[in-house]
């Protein structure tokens, strides 16, 4: 069995990352579970420029499903360097892949240009949900003209695998994804949080401070399966698929509706061990379903 | 810290809306006072829910919960034969007082100040425990073993002192407060008050504090507090849940 | 305590109604609850001709929410009045409105033309979510322009009021709604369902034919209420909210996020009672608050 | 129809996987054989789950279902205190046949053949009740009274025939075949060979659907099959479940 997953000309062990976010810079969950066991981490999002992130509260929860409004905090590229990437180095055989974010296009390349000479950075994935200020507000990821522009710029920097992040919070998804594939993006991740809000009917007031935040859990993962899929009929780059995966059988899920790779996101809040029973789930369908590798799961649906 | 299955002993209502969870605990990380776990909800609730530990000994654990919502009341029906998903020890405890300690319980805060309480005891700092409820029926029984002062304060006076516990203090424990070290853990408006308590006797207070929280392990910022240190936000989880209370800015 | 809602020049008796394609007629519920309680009753799409819907399987099972593509199944403007009219001129008080879907422009105006002189027909819910033939395949409702003008030939035809239906699957619901004001309608209810999709992971197939269909239920309760929020802040016409509404609470979700009124939709297939319950809940509420009228409940929340 | 809670009389397992759930049913609505109800899941699964009453008689009703996911495994730990909400009778049942009845039921369609069975013998209609399974762990003890012929059919021949309720009917009861009517719920795979049969000798033949159901009282349209009507899909909520076979679009 081959569970390997070729972005650009690079090599993840296995199909099995952790998303960006939710799993820190890996040294907290390194406590918990392998890490060289993991296909890839995908780390919290780094801007040029620290972060404190928005007022509290950050957090709630909904329906099968929670809220955040973390907002972007961190401790800057500098920070990264000096404190993340020392542990980062100690990871063997997992792919580090750096989340990236910024307000303007300046702000994406500086952080790529500041890290690309990083041994240990694997890769980039582009966290295009960010606000921008230059699009009046709306995320940076839903103008498919900037979305090309925003790729191309970073693809003349690195030669590093370049996974772009989409948001479902668009119109047409497949359009974004395109414009990401023209731009010389190696892949797409998707899907980012959607948009959501709760409102605490005891004190009549919104339960996040942002009001609005992203909504992820087992709640989206109709919503990332169907963005993945359509995704995936229309571009040929790889698909990475993430959005409420609690369990193998949903990572499968995401294979066959295309999916190269899966992310492991809000499951490990609930349990650590996810990316890890995942994996081993994998390895059972695949045996049992006599797949010898994660694009035998693309010939089944049309 | 660690997560694993771990068999419940005994899971029984104290007092009015709270039981106590005891639990298997056999692990070589071993909770500290002011430490807490997240429990993982059957079924519906998603997200694991934070407890502090009321007590542990020879492998023994235990927690003290109010049923508020879905998932305490879920865990109101767990009997002997369940096994439950902990993830802990987590977060930082409280530190060794320097001064005589007096710790200070409002209602969810009960068990952490319990395990607290206990454990100063066997080291002699000769702890007072004060106990704020609205009501008597929302104390327990408590067999604190000797070495512990307990005082008690009801909004309604049915036990104890008629009044809050900063109240309780002022009146009856004046002598000590020039001379004390205060830790406290319950509603926030309380820990707010033992802050000004502390900062009018010009003496030390740790509060425990509390945030929602998804990751528990201070991977995803959620659960964070503001503070006046440079970096702003520190997060309950891991940096917590104990903050000096002069860290904290009080809203 | 004054429940009731004005939309245009008429009154609905109170805010809760029953949405469009989980209620068919009213008939089959008409056996469970007393009809004549509801503030309002959303009929099922009704199209110029009849439509047989979509091949099956037309139904699944999400992670606290479900998918759906029935594909406007119903017997055509004329069967509606030949066939469902004669029992909605029996409901006492509830405002019976009518969902109309379609194709092209012309499809929807037909359908209005030949029903606007049904006296127990109290007003329209425009399903703009439909696939557009003329928008390359994407719903009327993503493209504002397209929406002003749908709804300006509409508002010629009736004096009836027109509440035009958002779907969530936009960029910006809030140029869409803006669109439906400007174009003269009276009300906007949102959200429709969200796109979604599953897939059957023993068979290897989509779990329903049509591959992607309408997620709805609680899982998307936080997509419903943030598109109320961000609608109501934007328009100066009443906001019918709707999405995952299970209980009283959520709905006072709504009304503080900036609703008006409400609608019960998957609520209905797992308590028929919910819209009674939900009702009972809401001026319990209402009386505990000491609130005297549904736009209390917008003071709250900036 | 009616929606209401009832009380939980007793569930039982009866046969390998196979539970038979009896609740109080009080209601001056009486389930006729083949009509079904909904039952709502605790907790997790959204949607009610329908399943068809396997008898009912002085205020007690029972269905018969197979432990097979989440919300059938949750019916399963319901004991006498537990009640549970219940939407029913739903759709049409069986039409009284013109011909002695046989009566086949595969897997989950055993429940309402045994009623349809019980009560047709009631009424001097003879049935012949066959009933097919993978072996015979999966045939619950029956206590059908007079009036019911049982044949069994097994794939590994454990018990009564060895192979399916058609070669079954086939071999051992062709001299019927020419002379009955069938009636029958199970696998779709089992309802096309009825109807096969069915049409081999010129019978009628009433099949049971199933689908996947919302609403299942006929407001959705969402548990169509295809049909050789003008009105192209039928729903099997309101429309069925019974259909006569030939009706039916087989696939
Ligand atoms: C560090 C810490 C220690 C705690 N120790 C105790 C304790 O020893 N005994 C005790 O009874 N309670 C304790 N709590 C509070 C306890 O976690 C909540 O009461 C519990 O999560 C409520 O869950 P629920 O589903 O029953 O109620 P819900 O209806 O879901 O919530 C009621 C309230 O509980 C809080 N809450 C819910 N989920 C979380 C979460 N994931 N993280 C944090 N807060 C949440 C929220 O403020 C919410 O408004 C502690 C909380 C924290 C953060
Ligand atoms: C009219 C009718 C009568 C039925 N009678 C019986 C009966 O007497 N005994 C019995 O054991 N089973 C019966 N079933 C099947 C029963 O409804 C399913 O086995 C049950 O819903 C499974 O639920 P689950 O959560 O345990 O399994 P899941 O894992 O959710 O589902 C297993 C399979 O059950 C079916 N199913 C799930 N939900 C529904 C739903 N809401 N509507 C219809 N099918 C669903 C699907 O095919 C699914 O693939 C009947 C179904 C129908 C439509
Ligand atoms: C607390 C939290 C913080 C997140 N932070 C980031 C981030 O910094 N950058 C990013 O691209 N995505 C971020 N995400 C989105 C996740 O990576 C993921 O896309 C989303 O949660 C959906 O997956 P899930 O349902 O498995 O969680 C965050 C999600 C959560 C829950
Ligand atoms: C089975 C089903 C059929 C639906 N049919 C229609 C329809 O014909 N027209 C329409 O505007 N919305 C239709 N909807 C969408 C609902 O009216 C509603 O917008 C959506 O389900 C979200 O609300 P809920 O989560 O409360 O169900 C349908 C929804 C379901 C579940
Ligand atoms: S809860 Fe995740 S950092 Fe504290
Ligand atoms: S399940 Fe709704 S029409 Fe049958």
């Amino acid at each position: 069995m081959d569970l390997s997953v070729k972005i650009r000309d690079k090599i993840m062990q296995n199909p099995v990352g952790t998303a960006s976010g939710t799993f820190g810079f890996g040294e907290e969950y390194g406590e918990l579970i392998d890490l060289s066991q993991l296909g890839s981490i995908y780390t919290k999002a780094v801007t040029v420029l620290p972060r404190e992130g928005n007022p509290l509260p950050r957090l709630t929860e909904t329906p099968y499903g929670m809220i955040n409004s973390i907002g972007l905090a961190n401790t800057g590229v500098k920070g990264f360097l000096e404190n993340k990437v020392p542990f980062l180095n100690t990871i063997k055989n997992c792919a580090v892949i750096v989340n990236v974010a910024g307000s303007t296009e300046d702000e994406y390349t500086k952080v790529i240009d500041m890290i690309d000479s990083v041994d240990s950075v694997w890769g980039y994935e582009i966290n295009i949900s960010c606000p921008n200020v230059k699009c009046g507000g709306l995320a940076f990821g839903t103008d498919p003209v900037q979305v090309e522009r925003l790729t191309k710029e970073i693809r003349k920097r690195t030669n590093k695998p370049v996974i772009m992040k989409l948001t479902p919070n668009v119109t047409d998804i497949t359009t974004v994804a395109t414009a990401c594939e023209i731009g010389g993006a190696d892949a797409v991740s998707c899907i980012n949080t959607v948009m959501g809000m709760k409102i605490d009917i005891n004190k009549k007031k919104p339960a996040i401070y942002q009001k609005t935040g992203g909504l992820s859990g087992p709640a989206i993962k109709p919503v990332g399966v169907a963005a993945v899929y359509r995704v995936s009929k229309k571009i040929s780059i790889p698909v990475i698929g993430l959005g409420g995966i609690m369990n193998w059988e949903d990572a499968v899920e995401y294979f066959l509706a295309g999916a190269s790779a899966i992310q492991i996101g809000t499951a490990n809040f609930i349990d650590p061990n996810t990316p890890i029973d995942v994996l081993d789930g994998i390895k059972r369908y695949m045996t049992n379903n006599k797949l010898e590798k994660i694009s035998d799961f693309h010939s089944f649906i049309e | 810290m660690i997560q694993k299955q771990c068999k419940v002993i005994s899971n029984k209502l104290i007092a009015k809306d709270y039981y106590e969870l005891v639990f298997n605990w056999e692990s070589s990380f071993n909770p500290k006072p002011g430490q807490f776990l997240t429990l993982r909800p059957q079924g519906l609730p998603l997200l694991r829910r934070p407890f502090a530990f009321s007590s542990f000994k020879d492998n023994r654990a235990a927690i003290i919960y109010k049923t508020v919502g879905k998932a305490t009341k879920g865990f109101s029906s767990l009997t002997e034969k369940d096994s439950i998903s902990i993830l802990g020890p987590l977060g930082s405890g409280f530190d060794l007082p320097k001064k005589r300690p007096v710790l200070i319980a409002g209602g969810i805060g009960l068990g952490p100040m319990l395990f607290t309480a206990i454990d100063f005891a066997e080291r002699g700092l000769s702890p007072i425990l004060v106990i704020g409820a609205r009501d008597k029926s929302f104390i327990p029984k408590l067999e604190l073993g000797k070495g512990v002062e307990v005082v008690i304060a009801t909004d309604d006076g049915s036990l104890g002192f008629k009044g809050n516990v900063t109240q309780c203090l002022k009146t009856e424990y004046n002598n000590i407060l020039n001379n004390c070290e205060i830790l406290c853990c319950g509603p926030h408006i309380m820990l707010k008050a033992c802050h000004e308590l502390a900062l009018e006797y010009d003496i030390e207070c740790q509060v425990s504090m509390e945030e929602m929280m998804a990751c528990a392990v201070g991977a995803c910022y959620g659960c964070v507090v503001e503070t006046t240190h440079q970096e702003k936000y520190k997060r309950v989880c891991k940096d917590g849940p104990v903050f000096n209370s002069r860290e904290i800015v009080w809203i």
